[in-house]
């Protein structure tokens, strides 16, 4: 086979699809002119190369449609958070940035990109004695990794960059090197709270790392394949005809959603998780000595990494790019999954607007004393689950009650556990 | 159970998120700019100066340059020269009166203290300065401002001043005529430093800071 | 010093007030002859600038009260995008020096200062910070920051209202539209002759050694007789 | 709760040479206050606290006060020895007791700086008694005895004490600067305490700083 | 996971001896020590605060306050200026409670001048007093919050509070913060109808707002995780270490100056004093929330009785004010403890001595204590339930 062949194996959105290609009988006939419609634009753009060079090409724009969704994303994210915030805090949140040359107001639309402009501009200083290397490599480090996440996540019916076989392994190994590009950060940055931070950070990765890996097993069991676009595709069925079999909707698939949102949010930073970047402790963390561009590099990576987490727990739970009923698939899967995408950003927005930060070792004993024992008992459950999958009629109910039972029994207890000795408070009063 | 006061609250903050789209009670901004805030009657921001002639605002000052305002003002931010004649005689009205908004702790002792009613509060926020020393040293030219300002700034306050000003003007000038009628003796001067006014009786409608006995 | 008269006037004029100190249309094309890029960029970085003024988020006394007050729902500084009080000066743009600067403080206000990155701006907010106010006969209060650090809008009052706030940093959005990337009076962070780091003074046996950083300044005298 | 005198009797049958007087306060609020001389000023605030009647566990207030030399005209009754250094005497107020025959004297009343302390009773509520300690003169290494070890609320409030009065508390675990920097070597809360001369942009000076700006500008020409 | 702390100064926390305070810190036995200077620029040190931290990993062994970056020489001028002009002066001490310092000052003068004060005047104090405190506690809940973690909610709630008693301090006394409203014989201005029937109704609806903040915090587990248990203060070593206010109740020792000493006309009002039992950042959280509540009872109580009569003594002088020689300590039960005004007149018109008892400095002597042993995360709440203000710390 071809170098080319062997990629477009690997590249199946990269291997044209345009009307040409061999692939092109894989999309069912049903779909829309919609849904095709990334698919024929790259086609315009790419399909009057020659094919040895169309992969290269096709891959190419992926890389940069990816790139530039996501960082316009990421603006928008930026002002829906302030917005968000703002709301819940009684408050428009920014709203009178006009737009440049125009001085028209726009509901503070041009605010992401007033604050981009002054990053652009604004001077760059590493301190004094600071490892200049590692410093300016940092937030390069964590953006490369984060974009490299997001290769590797369907956004919609065959709208994959990257479709390893064991995507999802990829996916948590480059996830992982983020918490290195912190520890980078914070290491290089010779702050006293940025060398704190960046302890944090390594404690909170290796604490959060397990939880996270062990909710997805159950997924990949169930599934059968590391591979996203398979496990979404497994997620395709409707019980009764029209309700989604999301993994989300089973016992075990609920458990491991929660265990892996939260771990997400450990993973990502994000309150109540912030740890790192405990700005009433440690100032801005690792961030402390960021200044300019970089800073804003490191506030974009955090982004895409938010993104990339609610991507696959999307993708693992969720039902990825599938409609939620089946009369709703005329819509084009890929604005399924920006819905369910920016809804669990939502849910980390409104969490972030309701929660204090949890302490570092709390952090570490939630991790290690409920989550992972939780994702451990789940996996049991799974198995449970996957062995009684011929369990039918009367017994179909009692495999629902039982797998229940062996989730919400240890969640029950293990959450007793870890809340012992904290608790409403009755007072008395001076006599 | 273990997570039950987190959804308590993601409940409360989800009712404000709500609630900020409806309920004027949780939307509680202000376009500053465009919308401010209605200022109370009492609020207080740095002191001006009363004049009663708005033709003359400098000439038809109500103060008398008696400096008890000077010299109780804590943070010492009142600067007034009173003005004199050739001869050296007090004129009974300020050559320089200068406030250091700079300094000034709008605390309202300069308008307890003054006798003669002549210092008053403003209301005026909106004075940032790229200028500290020409910007925030106010001079009599800009502390001038006439009763009408004052009656808009403190609509009570200041009819209950006008009242009792013109009680006193009446006293003053039943006093020149009792004392004119007797004694064909040359009149005293009219300005009211000449007769300090008694100490106002605690009016009911509009409650007044004391005042107290005139130097 | 220019920028306050154009600036003082429309900021009561209504709602257009806001964007009302930025050049008029025609001013703009005058500009626009000479150097249609340079406006523009010029426009593009002021814009950007203006609209993204992030504060450090750092009180002294009672003043920060009354920023934090600003910041809250009932004024909300986000809606000119500063709700962004970031806690370490490397991010921040503007300094907001919110009440008294003692002695013992002013060393540690002006290395902030120093390691805030370029281009920053200083508001001084309230009479303590503009001048000592009320403290300022104290023997460890600064007698105005101005002494130390270049100030681009004082605000006065005691505490400002939050409005009064907002309205300081509206003047500073204004002033920083009005700024120019070229020529005599373009701003500090342009200019190659003016250093980044001012001098630090140190804790002497009386006062601080040296009182004032004369490049900075230069009080009038104002004669009185008494 | 006892009354001071019958505290100090208490006191002198416990300590029998201590030094001890009570020291009348002649204005309205009347709440006398007792002299601790400095040696048995521990042991007493010791006694003070755990004395069952008393039990003074919390102490208030700490406050160190400045009495500068003074020259004072007094009418002195001849019979009547002359009053202990009393809170201080008001040349305007003379006692009006006509009787017995009166000089006037002048007299030289040295300095002294004293720390006085707020004591209650939070297990018995009832307070304050008020202690006294006094240097004998102004002379610059003054020292008083810290009563830290005794509350633990004084801790700071003497670390105060002694930067800005320059009293220095023998026993006191961490006796530094507190408010002001460590290489400030003045004491400005003594009242011959001179201000550094930072003067600069006086618009409105009055007395003293109306001096220092006579000082600072060039000859002031005509008011403007 | 816990380390040995370091030896305090005071090893039992309490003194008992004067060789007790060996403040030597065994460094070697820790291993490396990280110190860390939080402040005075640090966004939870509430302004100008500085501790130098210790570190053994995040466990603190030795913690330092350092003061002074606002110290404003308030005494000094407080001597230099006459009995009136200090009053403004007051207002900045506790900048968020202006109208109890102010009171608590008119109390000191008032008893070193033997003046009388009217009743209406002792009622209309008590309702400042009270809204005061609830504005304070309010913020203070706020602030803690945002100490632990959350992104300003809580604060912002509690400043949409702060606001309308604000608004209702400012229709009043003309100023949002600084009131300047209290005179040695009474009160400056009479209050009208209109503006008690303002605080009837933001009394009111107050219960509403802490029943609402409650739910957002008081029940969080997270919240309960991060202050129950942490900072504990035990009794014995709060009172020897004069802490007052909230603090010291959160102990479990009953001793409210409302209660004890019952100045003003607050014998008249029936009212509770909460107690805690654990002496940590929840009891001294919760102690507040129901603080408000007695607060919302006795303002209740006192719009309900509110006399007419004069606001201020017609005998009473405040300017040319000169009280006999003699010497006064005057204090009450301000939001924060114990704040007391020590006046020494000499006959003059300035005070010869003027010394404020601040509550918050004094809380501040056990703030190393509470803090060995603990994080530097608890370290900002611990510092943030003693609720300071610099403005008084400092002075």
């Amino acid at each position: 086979m071809s170098l080319p062949g062997q990629l477009s194996v690997l590249f199946p959105l990269a291997s044209g699809l345009g009307a040409s290609s061999p692939l092109a009988a894989v999309l069912p006939a049903s779909d829309s002119a919609l849904e095709r419609l990334p698919l024929t634009l790259r086609g315009l753009l790419t399909g009057w190369l020659p094919a040895s060079w169309q992969w290269l090409a096709n891959s190419l724009i992926a890389i940069v449609v990816l790139i530039v969704a996501f960082a316009s994303l990421f603006a928008l994210l930026t002002l829906a958070e302030r917005k968000i915030l703002g709301r819940v805090q009684n408050r428009p949140g920014p709203n009178r940035a006009p737009l440049p040359f125009l001085n028209l107001r726009t509901y503070g639309l041009a605010q992401p990109v007033a604050d981009g402009v002054k990053m652009l501009t604004k001077e760059d200083i590493v301190p004094d004695g600071a490892d200049r290397v590692l410093h300016f490599l940092a937030p390069i480090a964590l953006l490369a990794f984060s974009i490299l996440t997001l290769a590797v996540i369907p956004y919609g019916r065959l709208l994959v960059a990257l479709d390893l076989d064991a995507s999802v392994l990829f996916f948590f190994a480059a996830g992982a090197a983020t918490e290195l590009a912190v520890f980078m950060a914070g290491w290089a940055s010779r702050n006293k709270y940025s060398l704190l931070a960046a302890m944090r950070a390594l404690a909170q990765l290796i604490s959060y790392e397990l939880p996270l890996l062990l909710s997805v097993v159950p997924v990949v069991l169930m599934a059968g394949s590391l591979s996203t676009s398979v496990i979404v595709e497994r997620q395709g069925e409707w019980w009764l005809g029209f309700l989604p079999r999301w993994y989300v909707f089973t016992p075990w698939g609920l458990a491991g959603f929660l265990v892996f949102f939260v771990a997400s949010l450990a993973e990502s930073n994000r309150s109540p998780f912030d740890l790192p970047e405990a700005e009433s402790e440690l100032i801005a963390g690792h961030l402390t000595e960021y200044s300019g561009f970089k800073y804003a590099l490191f506030f974009m990576a955090e982004y895409f990494g938010m993104c990339a987490l609610c991507g696959m727990a999307v993708t693992l739970f969720l039902g990825g790019w599938q409609a939620p009923l089946p009369f709703l698939s005329f819509i084009p899967s890929y604005l399924w999954f920006a819905g369910k995408l920016l809804a669990l950003l939502g849910v980390f927005m409104w969490i972030r607007a309701s929660f204090p930060r949890l302490r570092i070792d709390q952090l570490t004993r939630l991790a290690w004393k409920f989550l992972v024992p939780l994702a451990l008992i789940n996996l049991g459950t799974t198995a449970f689950w996957s062995l009684t999958a011929d369990w039918a009629g009367l017994l179909q109910p009692l495999r629902w009650l039982i797998a229940a039972g062996l989730i919400a029994g240890p969640f029950l207890l293990l959450g007793r556990n870890l809340s012992k000795g904290l608790g409403p408070r009755t007072y008395r009063y001076a006599a | 159970m273990l997570g039950t006061g987190l959804l308590q609250g993601l409940a409360v903050t989800a009712k404000n998120l709500v609630g900020s789209f409806h309920d004027p009670e949780r939307y509680v901004t202000m376009e500053y700019p465009e919308v401010k805030t209605k200022l109370p009657e009492n609020y207080r921001n740095f002191p001006f100066l009363v004049h009663d002639d708005p033709k003359d605002p400098l000439g038809s000052l109500r103060c008398v340059a008696c400096t008890i305002c000077e010299t109780e003002c804590p943070p010492q931010c009142i600067y007034i020269v009173m003005d004199r004649d050739e001869k050296g005689k007090a004129l009974k009205r300020p050559k320089v009166f200068d406030i250091d908004i700079s300094v000034c702790m709008s605390c309202q002792i300069c308008v307890e203290v003054c006798p003669f009613d002549a210092i008053k509060m403003d209301q005026h926020y909106e004075i940032a300065e790229t200028n500290r020393f020409q910007g925030l040293l106010l001079s009599r030219e800009q502390l001038s401002k006439s009763n009408a300002y004052y009656h808009q700034l403190h609509p009570t306050e200041a009819a209950a001043v006008d009242a009792l000003l013109a009680e006193q003007k009446a006293k003053q000038a039943a006093a020149k005529a009792a004392k004119a009628a007797p004694a064909a003796k040359p009149p005293a001067p009219a300005a009211p430093a000449a007769n300090p006014p008694p100490p106002p009786a605690p009016s009911a409608e509009a409650p007044k800071p004391p005042t107290p006995p005139a130097p | 010093m220019s920028m306050s008269e154009s600036a003082s006037t429309p900021a009561t004029s209504g709602p257009a007030s806001q964007e009302g100190f930025s050049p008029t249309q025609q001013e703009r094309d005058e500009l626009r002859r000479h150097g249609i890029l340079l406006t523009s960029l010029e426009e593009l970085y002021n814009w950007g600038r203006s609209n993204s003024v992030w504060p450090l988020n750092f009180g002294l006394a009672c003043c920060a009260i009354e920023m934090i007050a600003a910041s809250m729902a009932r004024f909300d500084i986000a809606r000119f995008g500063s709700e962004v009080f970031r806690p370490s000066p490397r991010q921040a743009d503007l300094l907001i020096v919110s009440g008294t600067v003692t002695k013992k403080m002013a060393p540690q206000v002006i290395r902030l200062w120093n390691q805030m990155p370029e281009p920053k701006y200083c508001i001084a907010m309230g009479a303590c910070a503009i001048s000592g106010g009320p403290f300022k006969q104290g023997y460890n209060v600064l007698k105005g920051i101005d002494r130390y650090l270049p100030v681009d809008i004082y605000i006065p009052g005691c505490p400002p209202r939050p409005e009064a706030l907002l309205h300081g940093l509206m003047q500073l959005q204004a002033q920083i539209r009005g700024q120019k990337l070229t020529g005599p009076d373009r701003p500090r962070h342009l200019r190659a002759d003016t250093g980044c780091a001012y001098p630090v003074p140190e804790f002497g046996a009386h006062d601080l050694e040296p009182p004032a950083n004369p490049e900075v300044w230069q009080a009038p005298s104002l004669p009185r007789s008494g | 709760m006892e009354s001071l005198e019958q505290i100090r009797e208490r006191l002198l049958a416990r300590f029998p040479d201590a030094a001890l007087t009570v020291i009348a306060n002649p204005g309205p609020a009347g709440q006398p206050s007792l002299l601790v001389g400095s040696p048995h000023a521990a042991s007493i605030a010791a006694f003070l606290r755990d004395d069952p009647a008393l039990r003074l566990d919390y102490c208030s207030n700490v406050t160190g006060v400045d009495w500068p030399d003074r020259e004072v005209v007094e009418t002195i009754k001849r019979t009547v020895p002359p009053p202990p250094p009393a809170a201080p005497a008001d040349p305007s107020a003379p006692p009006v007791t006509p009787k017995v025959i009166e000089e006037k004297v002048k007299r030289h009343i040295p300095g002294y700086f004293e720390v006085v302390y707020h004591l209650y009773s939070m297990a018995l509520k009832h307070g304050p008694v008020i202690l006294r300690t006094r240097t004998a003169d102004r002379t610059d290494p003054a020292s008083l005895p810290s009563l830290t070890p005794i509350w633990r609320a004084c801790e700071f409030q003497e670390r105060e004490v002694y930067d800005l009065f320059g009293i220095r508390f023998t026993g006191h675990p961490d006796l530094r600067r507190i408010l002001m920097w460590d290489e400030f070597k003045d004491y400005p809360m003594r009242k011959d305490y001179v201000e550094p001369d930072d003067y600069e942009w006086e618009p409105t000076p009055h007395g003293a700083v109306l001096d220092k700006a006579r000082r600072h500008y060039p000859a002031p020409p005509e008011s403007r | 996971m816990t380390s040995p702390a370091a030896p305090s100064s005071f090893p039992s926390g309490l003194p008992s001896s004067p060789g007790a305070h060996v403040r030597a810190v065994h460094d070697d036995f820790h291993g490396d020590l990280l110190e860390v200077s939080m402040g005075p620029h640090h966004p939870s040190t509430h302004g100008v605060f500085r501790m130098i931290v210790t570190l053994d990993g995040e466990r603190i062994v030795r913690l330092k306050p350092v003061f002074g970056y606002l110290h404003r020489n308030h005494e000094k001028l407080g001597e230099q200026t006459t009995y009136l002009a200090s009053m403004p002066y007051t207002d900045r001490l506790d900048y968020l409670n202006s109208m109890t310092n102010n009171w608590a000052y008119a109390i000191a003068v008032e008893k070193l001048a033997g003046q009388a004060v009217p009743e209406r005047a002792e009622y209309v104090r008590v309702i400042l007093a009270e809204l005061t405190r609830l504005l304070n506690h309010t913020c203070l809940a706020g602030f803690l919050l945002q100490d632990t973690g959350c992104s300003g909610t809580p604060l912002m709630y509690a400043f949409r509070e702060r606001e309308k008693i604000l608004d209702l301090f400012e229709s009043l006394s003309g100023s949002r913060m600084m009131c300047n409203f209290q005179r040695f014989g009474g009160c400056r201005l009479d209050p009208t109808p209109e503006w008690l029937a303002a605080v009837r109704q933001l009394v009111d609806g107050y219960g509403r707002f802490l029943d609402e903040f409650e739910a957002l915090i008081s029940g969080n587990e997270i919240v309960m995780a991060r202050t129950q248990g942490t900072g504990v203060l035990t009794p014995a070593l709060a009172i020897s270490a004069g802490v007052t206010g909230p603090m010291l109740r959160a102990t479990g020792v009953d001793y409210d100056l409302r209660k004890v000493d019952g100045y003003g006309v607050y014998p008249r009002f029936e009212f509770r004093v909460p107690l805690g039992a654990h002496g940590d950042t929840y009891d001294r959280y919760m102690i507040r929330i129901l603080e408000m509540r007695e607060s919302i009872q006795i303002l209740r109580q006192a719009l309900r009785d509110l006399p007419a009569g004069p606001i201020l003594d017609p005998k009473a002088k405040n300017r040319g004010f000169r009280p006999k020689p003699g010497e006064a300590y005057g204090r009450i039960e301000g939001p924060k403890g114990e704040i007391g005004f020590y006046l020494i007149s000499d006959g003059s018109p300035n005070p010869f001595r003027y010394r404020v008892r601040p509550p918050s400095f004094v809380n501040l002597t056990i703030l190393e204590d509470m803090c060995l042993g603990q994080t530097v995360a608890d370290a900002v709440i611990i510092l943030g339930s003693i609720d300071i203000v610099l403005g008084e710390v400092d002075r």
